[in-house]
């Protein structure tokens, strides 16, 4: 039986006495921050895309935060509770309450993604809002929770907005930026294809795409190369065979495509149907690079990414003891490694409950202290740093290029580099990441 | 000066010559009958005066006012209602409904934001509509959905509407078409006591002669485009051009 | 009040009946029991169907009595949200500017967009509009991103301008409200294992949503109303009557985006973010929706398929199988799994197949939407007696086999 | 000159794309008078049955590799397809690699079949019923559709790539005498453009010259009329729906290699679609040809660089995300009717 606790903002009770066809009103205390947990449980909210282009990723988050739970509530082999550095979790739920969970979708789209975060609050009791698919959403409902006074773990969010200038106090992003993206890959971009360059971008016309293409041309003209031309594509394109079919004459010899998910896909695959990774421009090679990957987007590009450079937030292929018990407890339970996506939710939903369990409550101040500055191992990705003036999460970042010939379906991509941590920090103050601030914190009511 | 002034009136249709040089006349209060074999004209002509057509040369004058270049509902404003060859009605809506829309258009022009006020709290159209639809004995069937009307009955209603605005000129096309004798009959008395009680002026546009001699009180004859004989009834049965006209037409 | 026949005063009786209760209406679960899922009386919800049900009643002005199919209606919605929005922004966390911008420029626009697309009858008005609006979700999303915040939607900064408020030293940002009344305070009745959330902004909404009712009421029984009527059965004998339909249509349209843009102002005012998705086709479309799945013609119609979309989308989305597993806990495991594993496909990520099937039955056994089913039911329990002096339009069509 | 060449060739394609589907559309708006919102859903079911049929054709053997192990330090499974078992592996593999053009052998029947039982047992019933409940009920239909090809292959796009033969580019430009590389295009798109111009010219040859055809184009133009003349033209028009589900779901198996399918891609080309069919005019069979070409060809151009910062300068940036639409406007004020079409189609 799952029991929905609902707390207003404003509370009141009123206790019916027997018979008695009027109600009493009593006013109860004032509660300390919103849906503050009163009984054996607590609540937290997994909104993530179930319909739309983004179901996939969204129903593997889910995936993720199941687990999670389960670990929480001290079922399944505990995954990587045991390697995390912080020993604060008990596998007793969380501050000796029994974890529960809401689901709702985004459906990819800010409107929805809000409703359902607020649904949530408003009627399930939820005391933390997590996931999502994209970067608009991400804002979105950090907006909300800020408003509302809840804790919200972003999901997948790339753009440097989230924590830059769209920034809030009681948001917090495990995942990489756009930022870090170029800083990773402009090393290994160097090493394989020279200093001397003419890059050609294509960039989703839309926030996300801009922010990327900013960092990554910032990147890459860092490494001496040269930018050709940016060209905004819409993000209703399914056919881009008129934004590929001039780049083999403009002089660039690389193509960076700065698309994400289906729109990535369907350019990427009329980029090899064009063969543009046959030709030889200024008797060079032309290379394609993406610079944002999933696994699902390589599962749907299919051969096309072979030799396709790009980065990601962590990948199942890694090597420490955190990545590997977690790739065992999520391959036992649904028979197939686990995507970045879900090991970043899943992560966050550990830190956010040992967050709980450092700070000795639910109450979004103390856990917001208790994660600003918090450093840590053993989540994967190596060490890691919650940085207080941002909430961006500082840790290592995956370059990673499309393998040829894979085994099956998961092994698409590579690992070529473990950029270290140090190589893509900023200063919160970067030009890419100015014009917000966090405010303070809210704890709602 | 008839109520109704055609002039040297001149219509085709890429080579097709449909009106030449038609001249008409229609005096104010009487019956005029166009008629015509298959063919001649005598809906292009119609379609002259409503403004559904112009004309290429020729002026269509009424009541003082040229009828050219004016859309549809302009020549209803300035007193010009017409009868359509199948009754056009308001389908989905109630007798009583049907009604009210000409009173409305009559009273309010061609357009008012009349949002807020009640059709029910407006007595002077109700009263109106309500006494047109006694005048068309259609009183009791005032509830009904239009479109459930034998057809008799929607031509009967489609009068209604029309007379409900008080035209100076009535256009009437085909009037009877498709309609049993007995509905013809009904029609026939009903546009005569119209006549007798409101003496509009009545274009009509017929091919049953039975119609025609009943009613008309002067009768324009159309063959190929122009008008070969504009007489009286009785002057019209038996004239050498008209049976020539309809030679053929007739004998089938 | 002379101005509503007493069948119209019992109707609109009804609904600030139903407005006013729905805290307990809507909530008819114990908050603990496995049913609460079913629950829709929370805040957010609640604003929605109020929102929606403006939306559709204006929609319904156009659609319904002119039989004028605009295909691009959520740009009225969204063109609403982004005014309000800015008030927000730049005057004042009051509501009421935000409302007044929200429902004039939303009025301006419709009428640009109106006066071209109405040159143009049946599907090509229907496509024009549909091109309009495409047009105003594109360019939100991309170009205009300095006006709408493109991607994320627009939002409130700490640092706007605010001319009329108080400087705000909280640190937080402010939250709307009608002259200090907050819209997100909710007042929380516990009365036994029951949980009633009576929300300030809903209320707000619901006054609109009747005023809303209430004046689509008397357009419907005017003389206005008859003439747009008129003009759905038949424009040609219009003509001929005397009356130029255009600006009757065109009034029709601007009304119906007024009441759009009222909805995308209240949206903005429960919420403050006015995101570019609320233009999309796919918005329009939820919109032509709500009105023929309601009843399209129909006064109760609209706002009863607007309530069943939104419920759809935020109740059924949200199931999830653990709370499948939770309702049959009570069978064997067997059997419990069997129930989850067929039910899984309808609900939660599945909710979309459940609404499609539901779509395709309703207009398949429904001809006149939920309000014709409201009728076969009223009719049902009257014995037969109803049935009423005008039969609704749809029964005289032909009903599907 | 080179470049507008290669927009042009684009522009072909694109519009061949919208072509297919709008003449579907068109036939069934023209003999039916139905709005079909579902049609999008045909071409979905085309491209999923292009990656149905390559997945049959992939239904493995499965043997355990004793050696490799899998991430979980579990025996490595090794699949093998049964058809190389069966066949040979030069035999099988070929079979694997011309997936895409087989199943249009698979596509052709079951597409027929859906559009029957599609028509038999849904639009039927709305023939007489409103455009409004046509549109809610086939889009009714075309959600339940997406839901089910979603449930059964997830929401992430397939790839399903031509045949070997057919992958890459070659150099369209030296064909007609310019310089190496100014005019690049991949091989499957000019099949894909040779291909629809072959079934577009096909339909337009049936009606055109066959008996059948005739009494459909009959039937378009006055549907009583011909049912008087005695003649079964219900039978006919459920044949033509069929005809137009295959038209759809052909031109989505061809379509698979330039985009991998999702179970959304129907609804992408929708709304799409039916623009193109109004700026076609309503009921004109080459009309919706027409319009699919030229909205196909000013979408390649409007994506130009030149052409962008053309339009920037008239202050109309991002001319591409609207051209489409910003064409259906215009053409649809100054054609009242669309390009071609006829008069009281859908116009009230």
């Amino acid at each position: 039986m799952s029991k929905f606790t609902r707390r207003g903002l404003l509370k009141s009770s009123a206790v019916m006495g027997a018979g008695m066809a009027m109600p009493t009103l009593i006013t109860s205390p004032v509660a300390a921050y919103t849906n503050e947990p009163t009984g054996g449980s607590v609540t937290l909210g997994f909104n993530v895309p179930q319909t739309g282009p983004y179901a996939d990723e969204g129903s593997d988050e889910l995936r993720a935060y199941q687990l999670a739970v389960e670990h929480l509530n001290g079922g399944g082999d505990g995954g990587m509770m045991h390697t995390f550095t912080s020993k604060a979790l008990k596998g007793n739920g969380i501050l000796g309450k029994k974890v529960e969970f809401v689901t709702g979708d985004t459906q990819t789209k800010s409107d929805a993604a809000r409703a359902s975060a607020k649904s949530m609050i408003e009627k399930d009791g939820a005391i933390m809002i997590t996931g999502g698919s994209s970067s608009g959403v991400a804002i979105a409902v950090q907006g909300l929770c800020q408003e509302a006074g809840v804790i919200f773990m972003a999901g997948l969010t790339h753009s440097n907005d989230t924590t830059g200038k769209d920034k809030k106090a009681n948001g917090f992003r495990h995942f990489f930026n756009a930022y870090m993206s170029g800083a990773a890959l402009a090393p290994v971009l160097q090493n394989a294809y020279g200093k001397e360059r003419r890059a050609y971008h294509l960039t989703a016309d839309y926030s996300w795409g801009w922010t990327q293409q900013e960092s990554i041309q910032a990147a890459t003209e860092g490494i001496g190369w040269e930018t050709v031309n940016n060209v905004l594509t819409p993000l209703a394109t399914t056919d881009f065979s008129s934004y590929i079919a001039p780049v083999l004459n403009s002089g660039a010899d690389v193509l960076i495509l700065n698309h994400y998910g289906g729109n990535m896909i369907n350019s990427l695959t009329s980029a090899v149907q064009f063969g543009l990774r046959d030709k030889q421009v200024n008797g060079k090679n032309f290379e394609i690079i993406v610079p944002l990957y999933s696994e699902l987007m390589a599962k749907g590009a299919g051969a096309n990414i072979e030799g396709v450079f790009g980065s990601t937030n962590w990948s199942w292929t890694l090597g420490d003891e955190g990545t590997k018990a977690f790739v065992k407890s999520f391959g036992e339970k649904y028979g197939f490694p686990p995507s970045n996506a879900a090991q970043t939710v899943y992560a966050q939903t550990l830190l956010y409950a040992d967050a709980c369990e450092r700070a000795g409550t639910f109450n979004p101040c103390g856990i917001g202290e208790a994660l600003e500055g918090f450093e840590f191992d053993g989540l994967g990705n190596g060490p890691t740093l919650y940085r207080k003036e941002d909430h961006q999460c500082f840790k290592d970042v995956l370059v990673m290029q499309g393998k040829e010939n894979p085994d099956n379906e998961y092994d698409a991509l590579e690992i070529v580099e473990v950029t270290p941590r140090a190589q893509v920090e900023y200063a919160p103050d970067h030009p890419m990441f100015a014009g917000g601030s966090l405010g303070k914190c809210n704890p709602g009511a | 000066m008839g109520i109704l002034e055609v002039q040297n009136v001149n219509k085709s249709f890429g080579g097709l010559k449909a009106l030449q040089n038609v001249n008409l006349s229609i005096e104010e209060g009487t019956i005029h009958a166009i008629i015509g074999p298959n063919g001649a004209g005598k809906s292009t002509l119609l379609n002259c005066f409503v403004g559904k057509l112009i004309p290429d040369t020729g002026t269509v004058m009424f009541d003082g006012h040229s009828l050219l270049g004016r859309k549809p509902h302009e020549i209803n404003q300035i007193g010009v209602s017409r009868v359509f060859q199948t009754p056009e009605i308001f389908a989905d809506l109630t007798v009583l409904e049907n009604v009210l829309i000409p009173c409305f258009a009559k009273r309010d022009g061609a357009f008012t934001l009349n949002a807020l006020t009640r059709v029910s709290g407006e007595t002077d159209v109700q009263e109106k509509a309500e006494q047109m639809l006694i005048d068309v004995s259609m009183q009791d069937k005032k509830d009904m959905i239009a479109s459930s009307l034998s057809r008799g009955d929607k031509r009967r209603l489609e009068m209604a509407m029309c007379l409900s605005q008080d035209p100076k000129l009535l256009l009437l096309d085909e009037p009877t078409a498709g309609m049993a004798r007995a509905d013809t009959n009904n029609t026939i008395e009903l546009l005569a006591e119209i006549q007798d009680r409101r003496h509009i002026t009545m274009a009509v546009i017929e091919h049953d002669m039975h119609v025609v001699f009943s009613l008309a009180q002067k009768i324009s004859v159309l063959a190929q485009g122009t008008v070969i004989v504009e007489d009286l009834p009785e002057n019209i049965k038996g004239h050498p051009k008209v049976q020539e006209a309809y030679l053929g037409v007739a004998a089938s | 009040m002379n101005s509503l026949s007493k069948k119209d005063k019992a109707l609109l009786l009804f609904v600030a009946v139903m407005a006013l209760l729905a805290p307990f209406l809507l909530n008819p679960f114990p908050t603990d029991s496995a049913m609460a899922q079913f629950n829709a009386g929370y805040p957010d919800l609640m604003q929605r169907f109020a929102i929606f049900g403006i939306l559709a009643i204006g929609f319904n002005i156009l659609f319904g009595l002119t039989g004028y199919l605009s295909f691009g209606h959520a740009a009225f919605l969204g063109v609403g949200s982004y005014s309000a929005v800015w008030m927000l922004k730049l005057l004042s966390m009051n509501i009421i500017p935000a409302l007044i911008l929200s429902v004039i420029i939303a009025g301006l626009f419709s009428l640009l967009i109106g006066f071209i697309s109405l040159r143009r009858s049946g599907i090509y008005f229907s496509i024009l509009t549909l091109a309009f609006a495409q047009m105003s979700f594109s360019l939100a999303y991309s170009v205009l991103t300095p006006i709408t915040n493109g991607e994320t939607g627009l939002q409130l900064n700490l640092n706007d301008p605010r001319i009329l408020d108080a400087t705000n030293t909280t640190g937080n940002l402010p939250v709307t409200g009608l002259f200090g009344l907050e819209m997100r305070n909710t007042f929380t009745l516990d009365l036994g294992a029951w949980a009633f959330q009576f929300n300030v902004g809903y209320y707000v909404c619901a006054a609109f949503l009747l005023l809303a009712f209430y004046l689509s009421i008397r357009i419907f029984r005017s003389p206005f109303g008859l003439m747009l009527r008129a003009i759905k059965t038949n424009q040609t004998r219009l003509n001929y009557t005397g009356l130029n339909s255009r600006p009757y249509t065109l009034a029709a349209f601007v009304i119906s985006g007024m009441y759009a843009g009222l909805a995308g102002g209240l949206m903005a005012s429960m919420d403050p973010l006015a995101g570019a998705e609320r233009m999309q086709w796919t918005a329009s479309g939820e919109i032509v929706l709500m009105t023929i799945l309601g009843g399209t013609g129909t006064l109760l119609g609209p706002v009863l398929g607007a309530g069943f979309i939104k419920y759809f989308e935020n109740i059924f989305s949200k199931i999830n199988e653990t709370v499948l597993h939770s309702w049959f806990s009570f069978m064997p495991d067997g059997l419990n799994d069997a129930f989850v594993w067929v039910l899984h496909f309808f609900v939660g990520k599945g909710w979309h197949l459940t609404l499609g099937l539901l779509f395709m039955l309703i207009v398949t056994f429904l001809p006149g939407g939920l309000m014709e089913g409201w009728e076969r039911i009223r009719d049902k329990i009257r014995g037969g007696k109803g049935g009423g002096k005008n039969p609704p339009a749809e029964a005289t069509k032909t009903p599907a086999e | 000159m080179d470049a507008l060449l290669l927009q042009i060739l684009n522009g072909l394609d694109k519009g061949s794309a919208y072509a297919l589907i709008a003449l579907g559309l068109t036939l069934i708006f023209g003999t039916l008078g139905v709005v079909n919102f579902a049609h999008g859903a045909l071409f979905m079911i085309g491209a999923f049955c292009a990656v149905t049929f390559s997945k049959i054709l992939n239904i493995s053997k499965i043997t355990l590799d004793p050696e490799k192990t899998n991430f979980l330090g579990k025996p490595l499974e090794i699949k093998t397809p049964y058809v190389i078992e069966w066949f040979g592996e030069s035999t099988g593999a070929a079979l694997i690699d011309w997936a895409v053009p087989l199943s249009i052998l698979f596509a052709i029947p079951v597409m027929l079949l859906v559009g029957y039982v599609m028509e038999r047992g849904l639009i039927k019933h709305f023939y007489k019923r409103p455009h409004a409940d046509q549109i809610l009920v086939t889009f009714g239909l075309a959600i339940v559709v997406g839901e089910l090809v979603k449930t059964s292959f997830g929401a992430n796009p397939i790839p399903t790539p031509a045949p070997e033969l057919f992958r890459g580019s070659f150099d369209f430009g030296v064909l007609i005498g310019m310089e190496a590389n100014a005019v690049i295009y991949p091989f499957w798109r000019l099949v894909y453009f040779g291909f629809s111009a072959v079934v577009i010219s096909s339909i337009f040859a049936f009606l055109q010259f066959t008996t059948f055809g005739m009494v459909v184009r009959a039937g378009m133009a006055d549907r009583e009329t011909v049912g008087l003349l005695g003649i079964d033209i219900d039978k006919r028009f459920t044949f033509m729906f069929g005809v137009a589900a295959a038209v759809a779901g052909l031109a989505g198996v061809m379509y698979t290699p330039i985009n991998s399918p999702n179970y959304n891609m129907g609804m992408d080309f929708l709304v799409l679609s039916f623009v193109v069919v109004v700026v076609g005019g309503m009921g004109s069979l080459p009309g919706a040809v027409l319009a699919g070409f030229m909205l196909g060809i000013l979408e390649s151009f409007a994506s130009m660089n030149e052409v962008k910062s053309f339009f920037e300068m008239l202050y109309l940036p991002s001319i591409d995300q609207i051209v489409i639409y910003l064409v259906a406007i215009i053409v649809l004020l100054v054609r009242p009717r669309g390009l071609m079409g006829r008069e009281g189609v859908m116009e009230d």
